[in-house]
């Protein structure tokens, strides 16, 4: 057998005396556990993260906010030694340390959570938290340490876990908690969080904070990746903002307050910014959703949208956005509610909604937006048969002048209509999947985060299609985390919080800080509270 | 939970002990005592088996003593197990036929057909199936020579009379070996080839998959009559893969393709349905007048039909439907008396030639007019 | 209770049913020698599909099980004419096994072929080196030569209190084959790779290594089982393996063993393959047409898989919806 | 220009050409009687029934799925189209009502295994295993293993043996084209007229490719899946009724165990079987490179008990070629973008 284990981490070797008062045993209990200087990381001449001073203290929660694209992942890629830095010093316990890889990581003590979890469904939660660091001689693993082990660390941190329950059997918050034991189980001094609460209900986030406030007071150092500005304020020692690539200003407990901190993560310009007057709004043309429900995820939702309008959908990831997007497609079942666009009821079939002018860019480009292996055009024509095929025969010469003409006008590289879509990058595998839509005549078009992973160039690119789209009549309804980019693409932004619309900003009043507080669940005097 | 799975454990190691104490011990003898008492097997098990070519109708010493007398076998109800390597096939269609209208007239005979499914391992599962089923006689198809000799032994000792029959004769002495005659079939095929094509020119063979030649023996027959008695040339041995006739048809129309016209004298197939794709092949290549003389295996309808219409040189006849209604007297006696190997004191198998006879274009007329199977043509059960 | 035991108790259940039926419409069915051949029949197949449950739990499959039974079974018996020791030409069989699976494991993990190409072409290749390595007359013909009597190979062959050793053997692999697999780290990561792959990389599972442990050992169930039959014969017909590999599959799908990965094990495999030969035996006793027989096999494998397609997706709603 | 020929040889066809060049070149020098024009009819004739199946098959291995059940099928298609075509004493009427009920048959069993895919989510591989076993076992309860052996006349013979036209072709001799290679080109136009015109071809790549992404734009990808082993079912009834027609009999062993020579082209014929990638030519190819190996290994006249692993060795080095060929081209292309991407 295998005997790969003969390396025991000390963490995970440690651990097998199970001492009681099972404190994370540092030196200093308020000495700085990981300080990072001059931190600079460039991919391909794009720079990405530029002196980056950082650093978290044992027994500290520090807060890390900042846009999407501030750098923020890139600094935890690089102290988990997924990415290795370009220049700057990182140092761990006051020893200067090289961290190439996981392992690396983990030796030193530091356990990452990452958004999409990296548990093994058939295996239970004992087995995952020890798998790859088995507490084993010459491949014999000792099941019954390990169980007690495992056991000792749910009643020490309180947490409410079968040791033996398989994971797929387990709902998200149990997941979300497994990871944190199995980070907690190999003696982790510091834990970084990203997102973690994206997919909990208040009640489970709730008991998360209890846990994170019981390990800071064992002396572990928290580094908490979060957009929700009330966790921020209850959780954290301390804040620091990122901005494009560079630290912004460090904030302390007091000094943590939502305006302070909006505009921090705000402060740039947004380069275009010029008052557009009123867009013309067609009366004729509207979406209408009525009291729609979904499971747990939606509660009665009201709005309505109409032609020449881009309806921004503002709120914190899991606030029930997508599904709200997807029921109105038709790719998700409502359990409640009508869907009325321009008066007659919309069909629940995608198939009939395509025929009438619908368009859908999911949230996940790779899982339901792109097919790999077709090329370009296939990848652009094909939801469009019903135009460029007669008899179900293909008019392969219309089918080519599509998929050109979509190619040029949403400047789409390289321009190369036989590639795999599978080679393009990411910017442009967005400006297929929009392609497909746009050059359709569509009447309502849904999107679900846009720009993300997009470079800035094709950000701007796609923000004048979609405000030519609306301009000439169609429905736009947006659904973005992307602040800036609902300051300046929305007419109106519906805020949304916990499977209802929270807050209504219209043009003129939209502030990105209005945005994000709302969104926490602030109102503020430039919205009307829905 | 942890308890849960142990009591799974348990429950399936019970689960096999309760089998073994639940069951009550077999009277006869169980097959504990006799896998060492190694029955006297002939002694060319180890090295080339030399095939008895020429042994006809020579019987193993019939036992002296009186037997221990059997069954009635107009009243007692009685089962016989027909194992074949493959009830798939035409031929084995035909046996089945053969003996259920004998079996007509014994109500009180049931014939159980079994399927082995070109699977030796199988074979040896339902031999010893009907041994434990307490069936009163097997005729087997053997597949392997060497496979079932165990299991013979067992069905043997249990008082059940093995019969062999069509393919491969079993190293082990048992109470029946019909000759298949493949050996011979190919070996007097040569020599019926020769007497029409002269003693010079070239053969090709249309062989039986690989992997059945332990088994299936007519090519080998062939081969070494020409090569052993002629100066004929042996130009191809193509093996036809699932005796499947599209394959035969392929591999020769390939052949006809690297030869010419003329350099083909004899063809010899080792089953009728290779006969039927070696003819398709010539008729389709147009090169049906050169004369390629084509040699069957077994007297298949199609075969018969085909000597007739002159597509078709000859083939060697054995009227397997009159054999195998002969068979299941065969079996009937040996249930009557309790004759087999061990009451018989048989050293040896005694074999039953298969009478074999070429049939060519002048006899086949008559041929027809006594195969049982051509007369029935029953072939679609009409 | 985890749903693992569940489905075994499940499948134990069916076959207990099946059985009691099979005991109560003939009264030879319980008889021991019976029971001895059952158990000996499907020790074969069961050894062969322990091996694939190995290789399916890991995600993977192999097609060349077949092929490779043969092969090795051609080499043992050759081994045993030339006199080898008994003991010697099963621990040959087991590492001849081996060598094959370690080949099949080279092409799914450095040549990158899918697993499904590889052993299948794998199997071609196997097949083909059998009837190269076939026995041959002075003639050159191929023919069928028996394990010499005098070879202690024979010797394998027997039982003891009517319980052959190849079921002993089977059992006793089984058991060991379950513990390996839940109680040592290459168990576990063989659970992790085929319930999800990437993730078991993250954790710092050597893949590549735990999948050609895999398929080695598959090669070692095949190579001891086709030593064990081959003795049991008397020698090794050419075909002795072929269409074993989809066989096993089948007994491992019906016992629990999902294909794709992550699910069942050895003792599943085990049941499964029980389970087949019992019900064969069964429809022996009734005399039902040999189509019959291939009709109830197909019908068990639909069975089995929409039982657990339907169980697996119930279970995990189930306590998805308890955990909301 | 030595950088274009490596990323030439690397693409598809590319390796398919230097394939057929290496035998070509092979049997220039061993057996130049390879290059008659009656042995490529000759292999062409061999490959027939093997096409159609492959073309079958092809549909179902583009949604990701796989059929091993083509085999059983061709053989039921037979006895049944043959058993009603005897009991109408082979009038063309008879035979054709007897392919046509063979034929829905197909399309229901067909539709039965799509079914069980697209309902449970149930591996291809497993579903249509048992439907072979089931579907070989009710073969028997048709014929009650009785062979129909149709008369040398009649519609029912000229499926397979009937002499279309011939092309001649100088110096005599002509070329004659028997009706399964005429209905094997028929097959494979109609498959690759339906792969690369139709609608319904676009829907397959998409849903092999990705069946959330299909779903999404609209495609009924369940339905379609279960069209896919419908049509796969009718060809193998198809391939079943003409290779019963050559063989003259129809019966239990029709077209047995067909399907490992459909899986060889498959597999040679560069078919991706996670499924989304392929075309009929590529599989078409598969088939023929296979059937050009055996009439090379007669021509050589291959010792009987070596052809099997000749097969194998030269399967598994097709492969290992291709993986490794496919593994540079693609390689080569994302520099090209790159440069692309960097120049615009």
């Amino acid at each position: 057998m295998e005997d790969r284990t003969d390396k025991t981490y000390e963490g995970a070797g440690g651990a097998e005396n199970g001492n009681q008062n099972d404190t994370v045993n540092t030196e200093a209990n308020d000495g700085v556990f990981l300080e990072a200087k001059g931190i600079y990381k460039q991919f391909s001449g794009v720079t990405v993260l530029e002196d980056a001073d950082f650093s978290v203290n044992c027994g500290e929660v520090h807060a890390l906010m900042g846009e999407n694209g501030a750098g923020k992942s890139t600094l935890i890629k690089i102290i988990t030694g997924v990415y290795t830095k370009d220049a700057g010093e990182l140092y761990v316990e006051g020893k200067s340390v090289e961290i190439h890889n996981r392992q690396d990581a983990r030796n030193l003590g530091i356990q990452v959570i990452y958004q999409e979890l990296s548990l093994i469904p058939a295996l239970t939660v004992t087995e995952n938290i020890f798998l790859g660091a088995e507490t084993a001689k010459h491949g014999w693993m000792d099941k019954k340490a390990m169980r007690e082990r495992v056991q000792s660390l749910i009643e020490h941190y309180g947490f409410d876990l079968d040791p033996d329950a398989v994971v797929d059997t387990m709902g998200m918050a149990k997941r979300q908690m497994a990871e944190i034991l199995k980070a907690l189980a190999f003696k982790a001094k510091l834990i970084i969080m990203d997102e973690p609460t994206s997919s909990l209900s208040a009640a489970e986030s709730e008991k998360l904070f209890e846990t994170i406030d019981g390990l800071r007071n064992r002396g572990a150092g928290i580094l908490y990746i979060s957009h929700r500005l009330d966790e921020v304020y209850r959780l954290s020692d301390r804040l620091t903002v990122m901005r494009d690539g560079k630290i912004v200003g460090v904030l302390k407990k007091g000094e943590i307050d939502p305006h302070t901190v909006t505009t921090m993560m705000i402060g740039r310009d947004v380069a275009g910014d010029e008052d557009k007057g009123a867009t013309k709004r067609y009366e004729d043309h509207w979406l209408e959703v009525k009291n729609l429900s979904y499971s747990h995820m939606l509660k009665d939702v009201n709005f309505t949208a109409y032609g020449g309008e881009i309806l921004g959908i503002g709120g914190l990831v899991g606030s029930g956005r997508t599904e709200l997007i997807r029921c109105i497609y038709g790719a998700a079942k409502r359990s409640g509610g009508t869907i009325m666009l321009d008066g007659k009821p919309v069909s629940r079939s995608i198939r009939r909604n395509i025929r009438n002018g619908f368009g859908y860019v999911p949230e996940d480009r790779h899982a339901e937006g792109l097919v790999p292996l077709l090329n370009v055009e296939k990848n652009i024509t094909i939801a469009s048969y019903d135009k460029l095929s007669s008899a179900s025969l293909v008019n392969r010469r219309k089918e080519i002048a599509w998929a050109d003409k979509a190619i040029k006008d949403y400047d789409i590289r390289p321009p190369m209509r036989t590639l795999a879509a599978g080679s393009l990058s990411g910017g442009n595998q967005q400006k297929t999947i929009l392609g497909r839509w746009l050059s359709r005549d569509l009447r309502l078009l849904l999107l679900d985060e846009p720009t993300v992973g997009v470079d800035v160039g094709v950000k701007m690119d796609l923000y004048r299609l979609l405000r030519e789209f609306a301009d000439n009549g169609a429905i736009v309804v947006m659904v973005s985390s992307d602040l800036a980019e609902l300051v300046y693409l929305s007419d109106r932004v519906l805020v949304m919080r916990d499977g209802r619309f929270f807050e209504e900003f219209t043009r003129g009043n939209i502030t990105q800080e209005s945005l994000l507080l709302a969104a926490s669940g602030v109102h503020t005097e430039e919205g009307m509270s829905l | 939970m942890r308890r849960m799975k142990i009591i799974a454990m348990l429950l399936v190691l019970v689960m096999a002990v309760g089998f073994i104490a639940s069951c009550d011990k077999p009277k006869e003898t169980t097959n504990t005592s006799n896998n060492d008492n190694t029955a006297s097997n002939n002694d060319n098990s180890a090295g080339a088996p030399a095939d008895p070519t020429a042994s006809s109708g020579s019987s193993g010493s019939t036992g002296t003593g009186a037997l221990p007398g059997g069954k009635n076998i107009y009243e007692d109800p009685i089962k016989i197990s027909v194992i074949s390597i493959s009830t798939a096939g035409i031929v084995n269609r035909m046996y089945q036929m053969a003996l259920n209208d004998q079996a007509v007239r014994y109500p009180n005979v049931i014939l159980d057909y079994k399927d082995a499914e070109y699977d030796p391992s199988k074979q040896v599962t339902l031999i010893e199936e009907a041994i434990t089923q307490k069936y009163d006689c097997i005729i087997l198809e053997c597949m392997d020579p060497v496979g079932v000799n165990e299991a013979i032994d067992k069905a043997e000792a249990a008082g059940i009379p093995v019969i062999s029959t069509n393919a491969a004769e079993p190293f082990t002495v048992h109470s029946l070996h019909v000759a298949g005659a493949d050996y011979s079939s190919g070996w007097k095929g040569g020599e019926e080839l020769v007497k029409l094509a002269g003693n010079e020119g070239t053969a090709v063979v249309l062989d039986c998959p690989a992997s059945f030649k332990p088994g299936a023996r007519m090519g080998t027959g062939f081969e070494d009559y020409i090569t052993q008695n002629t100066n004929i040339r042996l130009i191809e041995q193509i093996p036809i893969e699932n005796w499947d006739a599209a394959v035969a048809q392929t591999s020769m129309r390939d052949v006809l393709t690297k030869y010419g016209p003329g350099e083909i004298t004899m063809v010899y197939c080792s089953s009728g349905d290779i006969a039927n794709g070696a003819m398709n092949a010539i008729d389709a290549a147009g090169r049906a007048d050169e004369g390629i003389l084509i040699w069957g295996f077994m007297g298949y309808p199609m075969e018969l039909e085909a000597i007739r219409d002159g597509r078709m040189a000859g083939t060697m006849f054995s009227d397997t439907y009159t054999q195998y209604a002969a068979l299941f007297y065969i079996a009937l006696n040996h249930i009557a008396t309790g004759l087999t190997s061990i009451t018989g004191g048989y050293t040896a198998t005694p074999a039953i030639e298969q009478p074999m006879f070429p049939v060519t274009k002048d006899n086949v007329d008559d041929v027809m007019a006594f195969s049982g199977w051509y007369m029935t043509k029953s072939m679609n059960g009409k | 209770m985890a749903s693992k035991t569940i489905r075994r108790m499940i499948s134990i259940g069916l076959l207990l049913i099946m059985v009691i039926i099979f005991s109560i419409s003939s009264d030879v069915f319980l008889n021991f020698g019976n029971i001895a051949n059952l158990l000996k029949d499907s020790a074969y197949l069961g050894l062969i599909a322990i091996g694939m449950a190995f290789v399916i739990i890991g995600g993977g499959v192999d097609l060349s099980a077949g092929g490779m039974a043969c092969l090795v079974g051609i080499l043992c018996v050759r081994m045993s004419t030339m006199g080898l020791n008994g003991f010697l030409i099963v621990l040959a069989g087991v590492i001849l096994g081996m060598l094959c699976g370690f080949i099949n494991a080279l092409f799914v993990t450095r040549v990158k072929l899918t697993e499904f190409v590889a052993t299948l072409a794998l199997g071609f290749v196997y097949s083909g080196l059998t009837l190269i390595f076939a026995f041959r007359d002075d003639r050159g013909t191929i023919t069928s030569v028996a394990i010499p009597k005098w070879s202690s190979l024979r010797a394998f062959a027997g039982n003891v209190g009517g319980i052959f050793y190849i079921t002993i053997v089977w059992i006793v692999v089984a058991v060991i084959a379950y513990i390996v697999l839940t109680r040592t780290t290459f168990g576990l990561h063989t659970y992790s790779i085929g319930s999800h792959a990437k993730s078991a990389q993250m954790s710092g599972v050597n893949n590549d290594r735990i999948k050609m442990l895999g398929y080695i050992i598959c090669g070692a169930c095949v190579g001891l089982a086709v030593v064990l039959q081959a003795s049991l014969l008397g020698s090794s017909p050419l075909n002795i393996g072929s269409g074993y590999e989809f066989q096993a599959i089948a007994a491992c799908v019906v016992g629990g063993v999902v294909l794709g990965g992550g699910k069942g094990d050895p003792i599943s495999a085990l049941v499964g393959a029980l389970f087949f030969k019992t019900l064969m035996n069964g429809l022996y006793k009734f005399g039902l047409a040999t189509s019959w027989e291939y009709i109830l096999q197909g019908g068990i494998i639909v069975v089995a898989t929409v039982f657990d397609a339907v169980f697996n997706r119930a279970t995990s709603k189930r306590l998805l919806a308890r955990a909301q | 220009m030595m950088k274009k020929a490596i990323r030439a040889i690397g693409s598809a066809w590319g390796q398919r050409i230097t394939l057929l060049v290496l035998i070509c070149i092979v049997m220039a020098i061993a057996e130049p009687v390879f290059f008659k024009l009656d042995n490529y009819k000759s292999i062409l004739l061999a490959i027939a029934v093997n096409g159609v199946m492959v073309c079958g098959m092809l549909f179902t291995v583009l949604v990701g799925g796989m059929d091993l059940s083509v085999g059983a099928m061709a053989g039921i298609s037979a006895s049944i189209a043959y058993r009603i075509a005897e009991s109408s004493g082979f009038t063309t009427s008879g035979f054709l009502s007897g392919c046509a009920l063979a034929l829905a048959l197909c399309l229901v069993a067909g539709a039965v295994s799509g079914l069980l895919v697209t309902r449970f989510a149930l591996p291809a591989f497993v579903v249509t295993l048992a439907m072979k076993y089931i579907v070989y076992g009710s073969i028997y309860l048709v014929t009650q293993g009785f062979f129909v052996l149709p008369p040398a006349h009649g519609l029912s013979y000229q499926v397979g043996n009937q002499i279309v036209f011939s092309i001649p072709v100088g110096g005599g001799n002509k070329l004659n084209i028997p009706m399964p290679v005429i209905i094997l080109i028929i097959v494979v136009a109609i498959c690759a007229f339906v792969l690369v015109k139709t609608t319904y071809g676009r829907k397959l790549y998409a849903i092999g490719g990705n069946k959330n992404v299909a779903n999404l734009v609209g495609i009924k990808s369940n339905a379609n899946i279960v069209g896919a082993f419908m049509i796969s079912g009718v060809l193998a009834g198809i391939a079943g009724i003409m290779l019963a027609s050559m063989n003259g009999q129809a019966g239990q062993t029709t077209a047995l165990n067909y399907e490992g020579n459909v899986l060889m082209a498959m597999v040679v014929g560069g078919v991706n079987l996670a499924g989304g990638e392929g075309g009929v030519a590529g599989a078409i190819f598969g088939a023929l490179f296979v059937g050009i190996i055996n009439n090379v290994m007669v021509l050589l006249s291959v010792e009987a008990t070596i052809q099997t692993f000749v097969r194998g060795i030269v399967i598994l080095a097709a492969m290992t070629l291709n993986m490794y060929a496919r593994r540079g081209s693609t390689g080569a292309m994302k520099i090209k973008i790159a440069k692309a991407d960097k120049a615009a």
